[in-house]
């Protein structure tokens, strides 16, 4: 593969088109050579930045975009994933199941948790609307994360 | 947009020689489909004590959908003595649901044989 | 699906490539219900038309896109493939096969026909740079095109 | 960008008795399979009169990669007596194969069975 090929994908802010991504996202890893558990652990991430974008960053509001920028290096592939809201920039945490059995916990809330633990590098970007993004990145030499 | 998700219940015996209900899930299960799954999870007979959901013709899953399981958890545990196993997800969802620590509160397996024989 | 949404991806002008744009086009259409014939259709139709637009209106040319916009309604999902040549406004003509195995004709150039063949419509336009385009239709209530 | 296209030979019977040489395709059919595919073709001795081509790995296919399959039709055709087949596509592609005229000069089965059967 090319250095510095990129693939940008435009979603609208529905719930259901992080699918349309997941594809994307899969199609581009398979091109590049990563393996199929690999393009799993990918296709989750990308999921969840999406719909975080949606729902946290877009408000679900159907006018504005979820931009997805694939990058692909030679050895690594880098997504970022911007929305049009304030972001943030706080860390994941991880779940704890205790509390949320004992419903001290919100059931929900395991996203960035999931992002971060599936993919090599994850960060989360504050910035001007449009500009806020999660980059994710996976490396073709680290096939077990 | 997203697939809806469809449910349907059954019963089968564990290998204890217990009766357990199998409540089985195909398509997506996302956040649409919490009303859905709840529907089906309070629709078992508040007396059964084994309890296993089936994941094999489930598609796509995401953490709002591993929530409505969580939910589930919350209930048995809440109700008291209920045990609830999990079957049917690919190598990466018990990978997933083990991440989050959902295996801490019910048995995955990889299928209903398995499953079965662990109850 | 809510009427009008639309889905953009845009291609590095690189053969393989397009494998990434029918997995685009193919989610699309799996959540708009599609069976997966139609969506196997519309597949090679858009692999087809990715691949001229790289090679023949972007002549392989790396630091030009390829953009593909799918925009969804009611019963019909429309594929626009859009690249920065002079486009092409002449009809598809059917392969000749009789003339290929003789040598009398080149074996290639069936793109074309078969995407006219495989999809509900299908229209070239010819446009200033960035707006030469195809443009396909697969319709939902016609599962046998 | 494109995944290499691997070539394998072998032999087997067909109803009729005779030998026929199968040459098997996997990973993507398209421009840049054109070397190995007709490289393949062309280490098919000679004297061999009936050929299967078998797609069942393939997996991307376009139109480039079925004009390399008419090239060997062409050369087929050039040569005389040599009668080719195809089987393994999907019926997505036997449709697509029969739509451009390749049926007209290759026998498409579903399967290596039916494709020995019928030569
Ligand atoms: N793109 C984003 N923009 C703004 N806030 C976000 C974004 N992504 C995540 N967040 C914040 O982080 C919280 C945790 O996200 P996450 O772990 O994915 O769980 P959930 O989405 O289920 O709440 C969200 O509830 C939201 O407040
Ligand atoms: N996007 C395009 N821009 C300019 N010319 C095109 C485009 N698509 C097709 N053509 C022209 O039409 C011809 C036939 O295309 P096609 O049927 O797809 O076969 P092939 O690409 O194998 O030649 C091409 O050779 C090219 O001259």
């Amino acid at each position: 593969m090319r250095y510095g090929s990129s693939v940008e994908v435009r979603l609208p802010s529905e719930l259901g088109y992080e699918k349309v991504a997941m594809s994307t996202a899969a199609s581009m890893a398979a091109l590049m050579g990563f393996s199929d558990d690999r393009i799993e652990d990918l296709k989750t991430a990308v999921a969840e930045a999406c719909i975080n974008a949606m729902e946290h960053g877009n408000q679900l509001n159907s006018s504005l975009c979820v931009n997805v920028v694939l990058s692909s290096s030679d050895d690594e592939l880098e997504v970022k994933v911007m929305d049009d809201g304030r972001g943030i920039d706080t860390k994941p945490t991880a779940p704890n199941i205790d509390r949320k059995v004992l419903g001290e916990e919100d059931p929900r809330g395991m996203g960035m948790f999931l992002i971060q633990s599936l993919v090599d590098e994850a960060e989360w970007h504050k910035g001007p609307p449009g500009k806020s993004f999660v980059r994710l990145v996976i490396k073709l030499d680290k096939e077990n994360s | 947009m997203q697939a809806a998700t469809k449910v349907a219940q059954r019963t089968a015996k564990a290998a204890s020689g217990d009766s357990v209900t199998i409540v089985s899930f195909s398509g997506d299960i996302a956040s649409t489909s919490k009303d859905a799954m709840m529907a089906a999870y309070h629709e078992v007979d508040p007396t059964v004590a084994k309890i296993l959901l089936d994941f094999t013709k489930a598609g796509y899953i995401n953490s709002s959908g591993i929530a409505i399981i969580i939910q589930m958890l919350l209930e048995a545990h809440a109700a008291g003595q209920r045990t609830i196993g999990i079957f049917g997800l690919t190598p990466h969802f018990q990978k997933v649901f083990t991440m989050v620590g959902v295996a801490k509160y019910a048995t995955i397996s990889a299928d209903e044989a398995s499953a079965l024989a662990q109850l």
